[in-house]
């Protein structure tokens, strides 16, 4: 049996997708900035697209960016409004500990660029506090970079009161959205940038888009032809902007009956796997994504863990630091207060539309047997 | 994370593992903030000609696939040797023995070789016997770079993530 | 009839990239940097992609960093060895004149941010003068990049002489060789940056490369989870790695074949043009891509020119300024010297391997028509 | 750039095209630099009751597919017409009558009213008829123009692509 239950780190593409991004790759193929019937084919499937994005998402289709992934939009919404910024002698943002890297390491590098950057600390369930966003406000502080939902606990933040603050104090509001969309109602009202990424909701790897509403100033990071309304040059990537317009027209379409049913899913997951003795759940109880779990398992190491459970075919990821060469485990549980030990021994589940209870049942008749094969190896269990 | 065959069979399948009852050295290593500790207990015989032999060995590991395959792997190697061969057991025989590892895995080894050095040291100085200058210096290196750890470990978790340059690759997708 | 002669805008994908590409949507969808078997899958491939475009450059695979096509490779390019270079107090830059956009703009972009950029001037055909490249350098002099072949013109630049004269100099040697790859023998020796696009041959849009020699010291432009040696960060796009290392693959194979061909019938086309009254070719008449045939028509407008030959089935390209809400034509044609009347009224014909000798032949039946009732509109034909 | 269907026809087959002889008026506007110009003739005749009305029209312009299109559209609209009904027609107009055209090329039928409206200018000032405040007032603002784009042109090619901070949306894949 094959189980990925890897969903919050990459997701298959869709059969409809396929089919949709199929006819530009070797048909419509045209350079959608060329004055010819190939060129006008290709801009008028572009701008499908993007108007399809826009309707979706309730802004304009002139606030969409496709950009190369989400990556790449949080590294261009923070560095390119903070060249903005810069000319108003305004230096500084606010963020949290627990973002993803593309906005902590971008974060670090606008440090090595004189800016500040104040990095809030979140409660043991990986919440950031409302009130502290708003004290940290100074006079200088142009950006509020705040992730809609976390990638490795699933924790949803209060991004949409962070982002009226923002609006009433005259700051930007960014949010990474890549966990969230699809998978929470979002409203962008008082968002003035979001970054999203395709292949987390079925669409292909290596298209996102960054949202940058009208009344944002931001330059380019990328410069050239001046595509994308001058925001984004690049050969415009047709097949992967239509790939990603269908991925979250479908994400959006079937987000209710997938919550439901994901819900239902990941609750008996949680359930079965709190039954192992000396295992915790990471992230907050209910303020959670529905494809998200996320444990530790005292005594165990992640890739250990990750690795045997992929002998039993079972595809799942940790945040321990043996899965990298650093020596420092997830960033993000040590915000949360666990200790090294506890995060090394983490473990996360993420569902997705294609799993299904039987595939639920089976891990959870592996799950136990695998921790406990590896507590038999570890010199602290049973200490 | 690719690892080969050999590797794949002794971390599914450990040889040597779990608590040694009264062992006669025991050699601790590693650090549990940078996830790999490794414990091996030795018991030591005499063989037919009188020299002391590694006559039963056993291992705990906490940490990834490849320490817990070095772990299989290096007692697998030592068991029966004297404690004169057991010595020259170095972690590139013990890589070898498993047709290799990742660059970045290559600590995991010296985590085994580490280990076996001071269950030897352990037995050595408790039986007051004459510990060689390669094992006393190796002995004092191994505690030098545990506190090293620490330090950097303090210091880490004061700092993690709310600031510093580097920008070393992490999971996080 | 349908002709598509804007190759040197994009190229359709072929079949056996198409092919190769598929399985990675959905099938072999893992996230290359996951442990499990998904994922170890999608690294293995990732890497054989990775190796492959290194043995075709004779590089080492450590050196290929992927990217989201040529405009992304050239910014990191110019700003990442410009963020290292401001720190050892270097600040100048050269380039010429005719680069494209991704180059001239990210330049610029470096002029706002402290650095000093010589532009060198062309000759009537396109070519740099390799003294003045050598004499422009100063001691503060960090990097040096000329393309290895224009788009618009097809001139071939002396990027291999230049390329030498900067590793005697101790400065870096960036070359776009979007245009380049798989047309002409490229020797990397004293190449220290190089930059391609997979959707100029025949691979899919949204695919580059920055090939980063080893000694080559360089900040990430997109920060995030230290993909790509820490070089480029954002989830791998392994399907449009394999497509582009199977195009680069692919090209290099049919290289010299397709240049016989192309040749041919680019001379063919070039000679029948030539026979309209008041036609000049731009560009170097030997020094020249094999695929490319650049005309500018006396008193009529490259616009009207696309739009009437598109008509008729051919599609084209031009540098008027007429297809972009800019006044400004071409910078390229201008570079030669030609009087803006000549730059607007420019027609590039770039030639593939799908094109027959037919079809050109058609095109040599229908251009002078095309020209001909263009300019009995022209108030300045006949004057 | 996407053009209607109307606009395609007239870029087609454009109506009225063509050098006059021994025109009673003739309007030229715009510049070779930005790649727009048209040229405007016009023959004066009388209705029956009397009015001059405009006889025939022919143009020559070297432009985009819009700028042909506007000016084969603005004769056809001011054929037949009195020289006062040709002046109310405005680049509006001419849009309306193409069923519309891309905001970048609303430049374009700016050029076809100022043609025809030069035209008569030329027409009224070389027969000493009296001109029209708003006629004298456009006449003049498009001189001025001309000046002014030479002006730009000057510079421009002095600077071309040597620096300059604009990143506006140029062509060059
Ligand atoms: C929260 C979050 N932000 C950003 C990213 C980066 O997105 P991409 O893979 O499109 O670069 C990811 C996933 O990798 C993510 O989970
Ligand atoms: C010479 C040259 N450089 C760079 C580019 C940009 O490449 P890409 O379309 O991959 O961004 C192009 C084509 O657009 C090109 O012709
Ligand atoms: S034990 Fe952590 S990397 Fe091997
Ligand atoms: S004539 Fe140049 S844009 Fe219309």
């Amino acid at each position: 049996m094959k189980v990925y239950l890897d969903n919050a780190a990459t997701t298959p593409v869709r059969k409809e997708v396929v089919e949709a991004m199929q006819p530009f790759f070797s048909e419509k193929f045209g350079n959608a900035s060329s004055l010819h019937s190939f060129g006008v084919e290709a801009r008028n499937e572009l701008e499908k697209a993007r108007e399809k994005t826009a309707s979706i998402l309730k802004v304009k289709p002139s606030e969409i960016i496709f950009t190369s992934g989400a990556t790449e939009a949080d590294n261009f919404s923070l560095k390119g409004t903070a060249l903005v910024a810069r000319k108003e002698g305004k230096k500084h943002l606010i963020t949290t500990a627990i973002e993803h890297h593309a906005v902590l390491h971008s974060m670090q590098w606008l440090e090595t660029q004189g800016f500040d950057v104040t990095y809030l600390p979140v409660d043991e369930f990986g919440l950031v506090d409302v009130e502290q966003v708003s004290e940290a406000i100074r006079k200088d502080t142009f950006l509020v970079s705040v992730m809609a939902a976390n990638n490795e606990i699933g924790t949803i933040e209060p991004f949409e009161e962070i982002a009226k603050i923002c609006s009433e104090r005259n700051v930007l509001f960014h949010t990474d959205a890549v966990q969230a969309i699809g998978k929470i109602p979002m409203d962008l009202k008082d968002i003035d940038l979001l970054s999203l990424s395709a292949h987390k909701i079925y669409g292909p790897k290596g298209s996102g888009v960054l949202v940058v509403k009208e009344n944002v100033q931001i330059e380019p990071l990328i410069h050239g032809g001046g595509h994308e309304f001058g925001k984004r040059s690049g050969t415009e990537n047709v097949a992967s902007a239509v790939g990603l317009a269908k991925a979250l027209e479908l994400a959006e379409k079937e987000r209710e009956s997938e919550a439901k049913r994901q819900t239902a899913l990941r609750d008996k997951l949680i359930d079965g796997v709190l039954q192992i003795p000396n295992t915790r759940l990471n992230g907050h109880p209910t303020k959670r994504l529905f494809n998200n779990a996320n444990f530790s398992f005292s005594f165990i190491e992640g890739e250990s863990l990750i690795l045997r459970l992929n002998e039993k075919g079972i595809a799942a990821s940790t945040g321990s630091a043996c899965s990298s060469p650093n020596l420092k485990p997830s960033h993000v549980l040590l915000a949360l207060g666990l200790k090294p030990s506890e995060a090394h021994g983490s473990l996360r589940l993420s569902l997705g539309r294609n799993n299904t209870e039987e595939e639920i049942d089976y891990v959870l008749e592996v799950l136990p047997l695998v921790v406990e094969s590896l507590r038999k190896i570890s010199p602290f269990a049973g200490q | 994370m690719i690892y080969g065959e050999k590797v794949r069979e002794h971390f599914l399948k450990p040889h040597n593992m779990g608590k040694m009852e009264h062992p006669d050295g025991v050699g601790k290593v590693g650090n549990i903030v940078c996830g790999d500790v490794m414990w091996l207990y030795i018991k030591v015989g005499k063989n037919s000609k009188g020299q002391r032999i590694i006559s039963d060995i056993k291992w705990q590991t906490f940490g990834c696939a490849a320490a817990i395959a070095t772990s299989s792997a290096v007692t697998d190697l030592a068991k029966g040797k004297t404690l004169e061969e057991a010595l020259e057991i170095s972690n590139k025989k013990v890589v070898d023995s498993l047709g290799g590892l990742p660059p970045v895995k290559i600590h995991c080894s010296v985590l085994a070789e580490d280990a076996l050095g001071e269950a030897i040291y352990d037995y050595l100085k408790k039986n007051n016997l004459r510990i060689p200058k390669k094992l006393q210096e190796r002995h004092e290196k191994i505690i030098a770079d545990i506190k090293e750890i620490e330090e950097r470990y303090k210091e880490f978790l004061q700092r993690e993530e709310t600031s510093g340059k580097k920008q070393s690759r992490e999971p996080g997708f």
